[in-house]
């Protein structure tokens, strides 16, 4: 089989697998093929569909699975054929999720320091959003439930793997013992109390 | 002050003093904890007390920033109050340091959030290739397996309808039918075309429809049905092209 | 818009409509061109596609609805893709399970309705599998089967109960600001998760 057999057929499976993409791993094993040939193949087809003049879908790759998507910039052609369907995360949802995405995994009550509000109701519902989900259970007393994140979350968030997520912004390097202690007696301004 | 609050506006307590300190230009490091004290009271007198489940986690703050001021306030001897009071406060600088973090970075996620929503894809069509090796079951199977099922099927089922979807085909009329195969057979210019081609898609009442539109098409004088022999292949044209 | 505009959002269209398959006159009335116009841009797509030397699928006109389907020469390697093993169960048949443990008790039909696919050789897996089973018929005409899920399924998914799994409301339900007011504060015990 030559090399344009093989990205036609990887082609089609990508196409096939629909909004579930599927994952190096399963191509290679279809094809027996290596993940590296399977991983050069996908590169390429990508590679392929980036310099296409005529696109009206991409290749894109959301925690490992690789699925076609069409544009953002044609989006109202395509929201005219289907019915309104944003479905909004609310602010306190996003910040539970970046949370976790973050700190994963984690307990429910670690969640809760960070965001110094209770989470029992918000975590049930992201998991039952399947955008986060039991990864097991941590060592401390009680054994509480850890949670991570999902492959519906890393699609809903546009993420190959956890390393894109934004950094956290730095913390300044003078945030040590010293200075904090240094800082605690200063003189108040009249004017701003 | 005149302050119009409302709690919606804060995912929680940590975000109503994070917005204090951005306000009044304080330095988190350099949080002081008597003036943001105040702050946070006047804020909260404004809030609606109507949210009194909400209200809760913000009073439990405001007790315990009072209860750091009244700290302050009262004769320093005692270096394990002191100490303990720093101890607290360096623990309130991390939390808001932390939270403060996340709040940096979640624009990012609902922007890419929202943009994933304006992106779409198709349907799996595995089916028709799915095959069965094996009669046990996987081992790995989770709860989680089942939840995002469910999720796309609703996702699917909200999303994926098309304005002229299965259903509103299902109830197409002959007219409408008409009209498809004559567009059909306008693209063909003259081809014949396998009658069963026209058959391919669809249920019963899709093929009845079909049929009496071919029917009608032929009697409008608008397609040509040839088959060569008894039980051969039927083959229509379309007579506009000919 | 030009050409290459039109041609890519026709292409975006026509892969969106999977396998129903999309009309002229649907693709005419969401960019607003005559139907002759939409079969001018179809005709050269399809030209383009022919002509395309990686090719996992190509455009067909089946009764009037363009469609994408992969290549008959390619099936073989398809199969083999979506091959079920042991180490997994596939998308449909999760699918189907999840269907049939929300709605249970629930016939083929409905199962299908809310699918939105033909699942008669799904169901007769399942039933091999003993994942689900006939638990008694509808008083529907005809008086079809209804289906409930088995032992065999709650020990696969760990579930001692199906009350274990989420509520439908919140699978479906979207997040909303109120999310605040619903968590309730609790006194935080080291002890508990």
């Amino acid at each position: 089989m030559n090399k344009n057999e093989y990205l036609s057929i990887i082609e089609g499976m990508i196409f096939l697998s629909g909004d579930e993409g599927i994952s190096v791993k399963q191509i290679g094993e279809a094809l027996e093929l290596s993940l590296q040939e399977v991983m050069m193949y996908v590169d390429e087809l990508i590679h392929m569909y980036q310099k296409k003049e005529v696109k009206g879908f991409e290749i894109v790759n959301y925690g490992g699975y690789f699925k076609m998507v069409t544009l953002l910039k044609h989006k109202q052609y395509y929201q005219s054929l289907f019915k309104e369907n944003v479905a909004k995360l609310s602010k306190s949802a996003l910040e539970t999720l970046a949370i976790v995405a973050y700190y994963q995994p984690i307990t429910r009550v670690q969640i809760e320091e960070i965001r110094g509000v209770g989470c029992e109701a918000m975590v049930r519902k992201l998991c039952a959003k399947a955008l986060i989900k039991e990864v097991g259970r941590s060592d401390a007393p009680g054994r509480p439930i850890l949670y991570g994140v999902t492959d519906v979350f890393m699609d809903a968030f546009q993420l190959t793997s956890l390393d894109e997520l934004p950094k956290l912004k730095e913390i300044s390097d003078d945030f040590d013992e010293e200075d904090i202690f240094n800082t605690k007696y200063k003189e108040k301004n009249p004017n701003e109390d | 002050m005149e302050y119009q609050v409302k709690t919606e506006e804060f995912t929680g307590p940590l975000d109503l003093l994070l917005h204090l300190i951005k306000e009044k230009n304080m330095d988190l490091l350099d949080l002081d904890v008597s003036i943001i004290c105040d702050q946070y009271l006047a804020y909260i007198e404004t809030m609606d007390p109507s949210y009194l489940e909400a209200m809760s986690e913000y009073l439990v703050m405001a007790a315990w920033l009072i209860e750091m001021k009244s700290r302050l306030l009262l004769p320093k001897e005692h270096l394990d109050e002191e100490d303990d009071y720093e101890e607290k406060r360096q623990e309130m600088i991390r939390k808001l340091i932390e939270k403060n973090q996340i709040n940096e970075v979640i624009q990012e996620f609902e922007e890419a959030y929202n943009q994933r929503q304006m992106m779409f894809s198709k349907m799996p069509t595995l089916d028709q290739f799915s095959s069965e090796v094996e009669d046990q079951l996987p081992d790995n199977l989770e709860v989680y397996d089942l939840i995002s099922a469910m999720q796309k099927i609703l996702k699917r089922k909200m999303a994926q309808s098309p304005l002229e979807s299965k259903v509103a085909r299902v109830e197409i009329s002959i007219a409408e039918r008409c009209e498809q195969i004559e567009t059909f057979f306008s693209m063909k210019k003259g081809q014949l075309v396998d009658f069963e081609d026209l058959f391919d898609e669809g249920d019963r009442y899709f093929a009845v429809v079909t049929f009496l539109s071919v029917l009608v098409l032929v009697k409008n004088q608008k397609l040509v049905i040839t088959q060569e022999e008894n039980f051969d292949r039927i083959y229509l044209k379309g007579k506009y092209y000919e």
